[in-house]
């Protein structure tokens, strides 16, 4: 009876320790990130967010706008789509919602909202449900308006600004020049600019329809327009996607080639010498310690920006992961496989191909696939910092943070890279290390 | 002479594996060594094939002195003297005839046979020496996929393919089943007899020396204590090779199939007491 | 008897013919791959050479002057090197910092997602495809465009780079551990149904005891990463030591000590972090239980 | 001595294929000149260039005042001056700018005490080196965090500066600006011109809170090891550019300026020495 | 009627694994179901317990409809309703107390359990379950560390833990040698007796269905065959059940320490043919 009741006891106390364990766990992480919450100024971070950014950002990133802009000085008047040389509409053929009357330019920005300018100075915005804006604009005296002292705080209003934002558009005055902006779904100009003859043709229309450009078939006209598309400029992205690709395949390899051979030097069982492995081995931590960022900038001094200093920064970091991994293969080969091919007098060489080898391919070829897979990754920050391809692209267009069109264009295509060469390391694993009856070629 | 071996000593540390082990053959013959584990058979052939150096001694094969020799003459000694394994030491992941041309290795430079690249002759002589053993129809298949007989039959091959002086087989049978352990040992005794290749097989059985030997040699603790023929082996001289007391029962090292039922009835007992 | 023997002559005949055709088509597969491969990896560096400001052969011999640069002034200035070291040992926390708790929520979103997307264990079967997707598709997207883009709108510091670590994390774990969740025994979960346990206590009693170790293992391997990644991180503006060591690299000579101050931190915890983790992961994967 | 290619740097600023794209012009007219192969480099950083420079593996670049000053005091046999920008006004300086978000109660650099400042690049010259020893004139006080403001960081460029002070990651930030024209439109060149032209921020919303003595504009440098006709030929299509392709001097000079001048590495010596005193 | 089981229906694919299932039972009874492999007997059991759904029928137990419920309900009604499975089904990297203490999960919150809160009273109460079952020193032990034997006796401990209702035993012995398969079946039928509570079997052994049951059911092909007494459990009957020809011979289903030696000796038997 009294065993029962210390069995209980010691019982209840398992359980209380594991109580405490289990609660322990738990706060021990709560306070870690209780820490961090502090350390990292949480609060200060979440005052700090920029929600009207993120919903910018956000609305750049499916939405394009186009800027309807006078210069105040001139009195000209100009059409382009987000601003730029490249998708300037031609004087002559405004788009249908801006219409040029004698000295007035009216733009119809929807829903009622009606934007005129007014001659070289004047402009007006009527806006439905809260009135008439109206202004002029003089050199000394700034830009002058209507509203009175209550200004309800979608406008910004100054001596020599005035700007309103509205669901239909954004109206910008100062002295120099009047703007207003209209937005529109959608990522325009994607596939022409307005200079291409191919603007504004569906793709049945091209395939299908009659010449549009008597000098090119549809086809190569189209192609050809589409790849060079000044705003988009499907090509040099292309390219730089391929750089990228590029700077992992060319890195992942070299590391793979040279870290073969170097690896024996570290494994036990090749090299007896201790003084050699330890050598060799301490190399192999170091260039993967250094990280191939700093073999970036490192190398970056001695051939200059470019993808091969990238995939020679990959080549030099993975040779230290792949030494170690490949220098740990040769150590678990099995040696009755060697003696084997030993005892018939073959020379070293072609005893470490039959004997060694073909033991350590599928672990090889199954490492170096996974790295190739996740050097794409690597080679657009490495990119980034200095090599060059979609990394930098990438990198370039946050930076300059107007183009978030383009930064969700370049996400796209980098996440549609990694999900390929995710997909084709898994082929050519599955391929290679199933399919493979000669122990490599 | 044909091969002559002169006081060979191998030393391990301090453990003495092969202790001054001298005798001649003057003809290509079937000679088994027999001894229980640790005698120092294995040992003894590996030096014979130079995987092993040997610490003393001198051993002359043909008027070549096979322990002074270095680098490509030690090698093709070493494709002179083919080797068979009791694990076959096949490389696994590759194909029966690539195995077996393994055996040519030495008369190719390295280079040259890196991508597999053989004449076509030596593959018709590959598939020609894996019909003499019977497996030709197994000849694309990896190694891997194949039964313990047939491997050792492919490392056979590949011995053959080396077409070698001398064989030595280090204990060849021992990973067989009986079926397959005959099949092997009908084939080493064939190619002695029929290529007039002479053979040296460590053996752990004292019915399948008897069966297949011209001569025997015991050996215990590195030295030799018997050499003679198979006749010569009576169970008195069986027991002072294997040490081993009054209960020694030859069925207990036996596996030719003729003594299995008298194994598998000794086992069966033994799963009745249990 | 003669009957038998051509029989035999022509199953020789038969195999040699057969092997010679199966020789021939490998050889003719291996040389294709060999070439193509050749051809890619010479064709690739042409390329990337070429694309290059400087050329592969004319910059090999210079490979040296920045680390003698570095290695120079950092000689000279060795007194302050001690300094320097106290000084960016703050940055070197904060580094490590980001990395533990961004491997620590994402390990812990890679448990929610690895158990939602495994079958057998998951809360809604149907879901199964859509999580894994999930899973991809937060694999596949590097941590510095998250961050990039975060900083834009959290502004800069180390919260931007911890959630964009623990992003990818949370989907490169999920992988590994619904691996490890497809190999777990399902008899003790259907112990735990049998008495009315809810979804939250089989995963927790009858799923993680199993995996634990496995996670643990995948989990240190991770942290190693993600040191580097949130140095790396700090490049482009998110703190830490690579915020440093970028300001004291591109500064340049005249800050050479501070570089080489960061460098030796930021390496010397990369190399303690990778041994300590590879000890552990070699103790837990070889079965050693932890309880 | 023969040169195979010729190799441009350009600095940043903008996005990447832009810069490309506006100096393409450029890249096409030395190609012809000098007849070889000639590519344009973007790197991400003034360091990327710069490295260039020194390693011999970019042979001209337009580089800041004190991306040159460290460029020379690295190897000062690494590159030298050729020809600086004119503005409209026949000068060739610029300003840094202290600017901040008016909302925040600062108005001058006195209200920034204890607060968050934010340098760009440690590279620039506005938006660094200048600013770090004349705000220091200004306020009696180091720039050490702590010191007279509660903290300083480097944004890593003028975007970025222009960026945080709107954001209120930082209370106030230097970039450059020409200072001519009117604070509404961010001036009449400069980043904070840009920055206004792309709607990213309203200049109604920020202050000067402090301005520079004009800072030299930056020279186009030429790598010394070039043969002596190759930089005399590059020269000579740099200066002469503007009339003869107004367009593509505008594109390579992004903005109205009235041409290049030559000079020399005298006019950059205080910089250098102004460089030498930040340095450990 | 305390259960009562009507045309209850599995179907998966194509295949009825059970095939309209009636029968009802009245008060707590041993109620044992025996069937050759792949009769049905683990999926009916599997769906009275709720694993698994039923494609067709229904199943009463004291008024609750047990086929309808859903969520908490359905947990509910598991929570009254203990499973004991052929392989135990223990968390095996937990130690004892808590692996009975799971018995209780239904009864607590997901975070409770989380965190080990069961309550002191629980927990004595698991170690009186365990005491009768006579295990109680095991009770700190890992339960992988146990023997099959008292694994399943931990599982036995856990359902009583459930304080449910009907036991459902799902081949309770069928991992266990005779010496534990008694051990565990007396246990079972003690529980029976003793608290009155419902238990259901399935048996694969004439025998041991014979010797515990108070009522049998026999399966075949998914249908009930047979339902009655032990007593009207003859070899014919049996025959039919198992669908086995004149060959069959009781022994050959048998796990009981009597028929054991039998059984081994026909083992051997087997054994020396080969
Ligand atoms: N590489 C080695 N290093 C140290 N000692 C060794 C080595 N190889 C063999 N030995 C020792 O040498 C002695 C002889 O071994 P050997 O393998 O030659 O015996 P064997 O007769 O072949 O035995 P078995 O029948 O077990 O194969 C043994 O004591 C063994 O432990
Ligand atoms: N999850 C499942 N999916 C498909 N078929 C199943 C499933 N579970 C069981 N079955 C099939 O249902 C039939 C009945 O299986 P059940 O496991 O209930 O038989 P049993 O009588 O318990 O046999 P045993 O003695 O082998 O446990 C079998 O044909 C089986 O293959
Ligand atoms: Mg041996
Ligand atoms: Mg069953």
């Amino acid at each position: 009876m009294s065993q029962t009741a210390t069995l209980k006891a010691e019982a209840a106390s398992l359980i209380g320790r594991k109580r405490l364990l289990t609660i322990a766990m738990p706060v021990a992480i709560l306070a870690y990130l209780a820490y961090i919450a502090v350390a990292f100024d949480f609060a200060g971070v979440a005052e700090r967010a920029r929600a009207d950014n993120a919903r910018a950002l956000v609305a750049d990133s499916y939405s394009y706008k186009t800027h309807v802009t006078r210069d105040n000085r001139s009195g000209e008047v100009t059409v382009a789509i987000e601003g730029e040389r490249k998708g300037t509409y031609a004087p002559d053929t405004p788009p249908a919602w801006v219409a040029q009357q004698d000295d007035r330019t009216v733009i119809d920005l929807g829903d009622g909202h009606v934007v005129t300018f007014i001659g070289d100075d004047g402009f007006s915005y009527d806006i439905p449900g809260y009135g008439v804006i109206e202004g002029t604009i003089s050199r000394a005296r700034g830009v002058q308006n209507n509203l009175g002292d209550d200004v309800p705080d979608w406008i910004s209003v100054s001596k020599n600004r005035l700007a309103i934002t509205t669901d239909a558009g954004r109206v910008t005055v100062t002295r120099n020049k009047t703007e207003v902006f209209r937005y529109f779904l959608g990522w325009e100009l994607f596939f022409f600019t307005l200079d291409s003859p191919y603007h504004g043709h569906g793709l049945a229309e091209i395939l299908f329809g009659p010449r549009i450009d008597p000098d090119h078939s549809n086809l190569s006209g189209a192609l050809s327009d589409f790849w060079n598309n000044a705003m988009w400029r499907h090509g040099e992205v292309a390219w730089a996607l391929f750089e990228t690709v590029l700077m992992a395949f060319l890195g992942t390899m070299g590391a793979a080639m040279v870290a073969l051979p170097l690896a024996f030097l570290a494994a036990k069982n090749f090299t007896p010498v201790m003084a050699v492995r330890f050598g060799v081995r301490r190399v192999f931590d170091f260039v993967r310690g250094v990280d191939a960022l700093i073999w970036t900038i490192v190398l970056a001094r001695a051939f200059g920006p470019g993808p091969l200093t990238g995939a020679l920064a990959i080549l030099f970091t993975d040779t230290g992961s792949f030494g170690k991994m490949f220098s740990e293969a040769l150590e678990n080969v099995d040696d009755k496989q060697i003696e084997g091919v030993q005892s018939t007098g073959a020379p070293v060489l072609s005893r470490y191909r039959f004997g060694v080898i073909p033991q350590i391919t599928p672990v090889l070829l199954s490492q170096v696939l996974y790295y190739l897979e996740s050097n794409t990754r690597s080679a657009t920050i490495i990119g980034a910092i200095t090599g060059g391809g979609i990394g930098l692209l990438l990198t370039q267009a946050i930076i300059t943070q107007k183009d978030w069109e383009e930064v969700t264009y370049y996400i796209v295509l980098i996440v549609l890279m990694v999900v390929f060469m995710d997909w084709l390391s898994g082929i050519l694993r599955r391929r290679l290390i199933k399919g493979d009856a000669g122990g490599g070629h | 002479m044909l091969l002559s071996v002169e006081n060979v000593t191998k030393v391990f540390g301090r453990n003495t594996a092969v202790d001054n082990v001298a005798f001649s053959v003057d003809k290509p013959a079937f000679v088994g060594i027999i001894g229980r584990s640790g005698a120092g058979k294995s040992t003894f052939l590996r030096m014979v094939n130079r995987l092993t150096d040997a610490t003393a001694g001198a051993i002359h094969f043909d008027g070549r002195d096979v322990l002074s020799l270095k680098g490509a003459e030690k090698r093709a000694w070493q494709s002179d003297c083919a080797m068979i394994f009791q694990q076959f030491n096949l490389v696994p992941r590759m194909d029966v005839v690539s195995n077996v041309l393994h055996g040519t290795l030495n008369r190719h430079s390295a280079l040259a046979t890196m991508f597999n690249l053989y004449p076509t002759s030596d593959i018709h002589r590959a598939i020609d020496i894996l019909e003499r053993l019977g497996i030709a129809e197994q000849a694309a298949k990896r190694a891997e996929a194949l039964s313990g007989g047939q491997q050792q039959r492919v490392a056979i091959a590949r011995a053959l393919m080396q077409d070698p002086k001398i064989i030595l087989a280090d204990e060849p049978i021992a990973s067989l089943d009986p079926m397959n352990a005959q099949v092997v040992m009908d084939a080493l005794r064939r190619i002695h007899e029929e290529d007039g290749r002479m053979v040296v097989a460590n053996l752990h059985t004292l019915d399948t020396a008897r069966r297949y030997c011209d001569r025997v040699i015991g050996m215990r603790e590195g030295r030799i204590v018997f050499d003679g023929t198979p006749e010569q082996l009576t169970t008195g001289v069986a027991r002072d090779i294997y040490g081993a007391d009054a209960s020694f029962s030859e069925a207990s090292t036996s596996t030719s199939i003729d003594a299995l039922d008298a194994n598998a009835r000794a086992m069966m007992e033994e799963v009745e007491v249990l | 008897m003669a009957d038998f023997a051509t029989q035999g002559a022509s199953g020789v005949f038969d195999t040699r013919e057969h092997y010679m055709a199966l020789t021939r088509r490998r050889r003719l597969y291996s040389g294709v791959m060999l070439i193509v491969f050749a051809a890619l990896m010479t064709s690739g560096f042409m390329v990337a050479n070429d694309r290059n400001a400087g050329g592969f052969w004319d910059g090999l011999h210079n490979i040296f002057d920045f680390p003698a640069m570095v290695v120079a002034e950092a000689g000279e200035k060795l007194a302050l090197l001690p300094g320097h070291l106290v000084h960016f040992f703050p940055a070197l926390i904060e580094t490590i910092n980001i990395a533990a708790v961004s491997t620590l929520v994402g390990g812990l979103l890679g448990i929610v997602l690895s158990l939602l997307s495994t079958r057998g264990l998951a809360r809604f079967p149907r879901l199964i495809p859509l999580f894994r997707r999930i899973m991809d598709v937060m694999r596949a997207i590097p941590e510095i465009v998250i961050a990039l883009v975060l900083i834009f709108v959290l502004g800069g510091g180390p919260v931007p780079a911890m959630i964009a670590i623990a992003f990818h994390t949370g989907g490169a774990l999920g992988k590994l551990f619904s691996e490890v969740n497809e190999n777990a025994d399902m008899k003790p979960l259907e112990g735990l149904e049998s008495v009315g346990a809810t979804w939250m206590q089989k995963m927790y009693l009858g799923v993680l005891p199993q995996v634990a170790p496995n996670y643990l293992s995948y989990a240190l391997l991770r942290f190693e990463i993600n040191i580097r990644a949130s140095a790396i991180l700090g490049f482009v503006g998110a703190g830490g030591i690579g915020y440093e060591l970028k300001n004291a690299m591109s500064w340049g000579q005249g800050k050479f000590d501070e570089a080489a101050a960061i460098f030796i931190l930021l390496f010397g915890a990369i190399v303690f972090f990778d041994q300590i983790s590879s000890h552990f992961r070699n103790r837990l994967t070889q079965g050693r239980p932890v309880s | 001595e023969e040169i195979t290619e010729f190799r441009i740097g350009i600095l940043g600023g903008e996005n990447a294929q832009d810069r490309l794209n506006s100096n393409e012009c450029l890249r096409a007219q030395t190609e012809e000149l000098l007849g070889v192969e000639t590519k344009l480099f973007a790197p991400a950083d003034y360091n990327g260039v710069i490295q260039g420079l020194l390693g011999g593996t970019i042979d001209m670049a337009w580089l800041g005042a004190s991306g040159y000053a460290k460029t020379y005091l690295e190897d000062p046999e690494a590159v030298e001056p050729v020809l600086v920008k004119v503005n409209v006004d026949g000068g060739y300086g610029y300003h840094s700018i202290g600017f901040a978000r008016k909302d925040a109660g600062v108005a001058s650099l006195e209200d920034m005490q204890g607060k968050v400042f934010g340098f760009g690049d440690p590279n620039s010259t506005s938006g660094y080196l200048i600013p770090s020893i004349e705000i220091p004139q200004t306020t009696g006080a180091t720039m050490e965090p702590g010191d007279y403001f509660g903290d300083v960081v480097f944004t890593g460029g003028h975007e970025q500066t222009i960026v945080a002070v709107n954001n209120g990651d930082i209370d106030a930030g230097v970039t450059w600006a020409d200072g001519l024209g009117d604070w509404e439109d961010g001036f009449n060149s400069g980043a904070l011109r840009k920055a206004v032209d792309a709607g990213l921020i309203d200049m109604n919303d920020l202050v000067e809170i402090w301005r520079s003595k004009p800072i030299p504009e930056g020279p186009i440098v030429l790598r010394k090891a070039l043969p002596e006709d190759v930089k005399v030929k590059m020269t000579a299509l740099m200066a002469s550019m503007p009339a003869m392709d107004y367009d593509c001097y505008y594109q390579v000079a992004a903005g109205e300026s009235k041409g290049f001048m030559p000079i020399s590495h005298d006019a950059y010596v205080s910089i250098v020495e102004a460089r030498k005193a930040k340095s450990n």
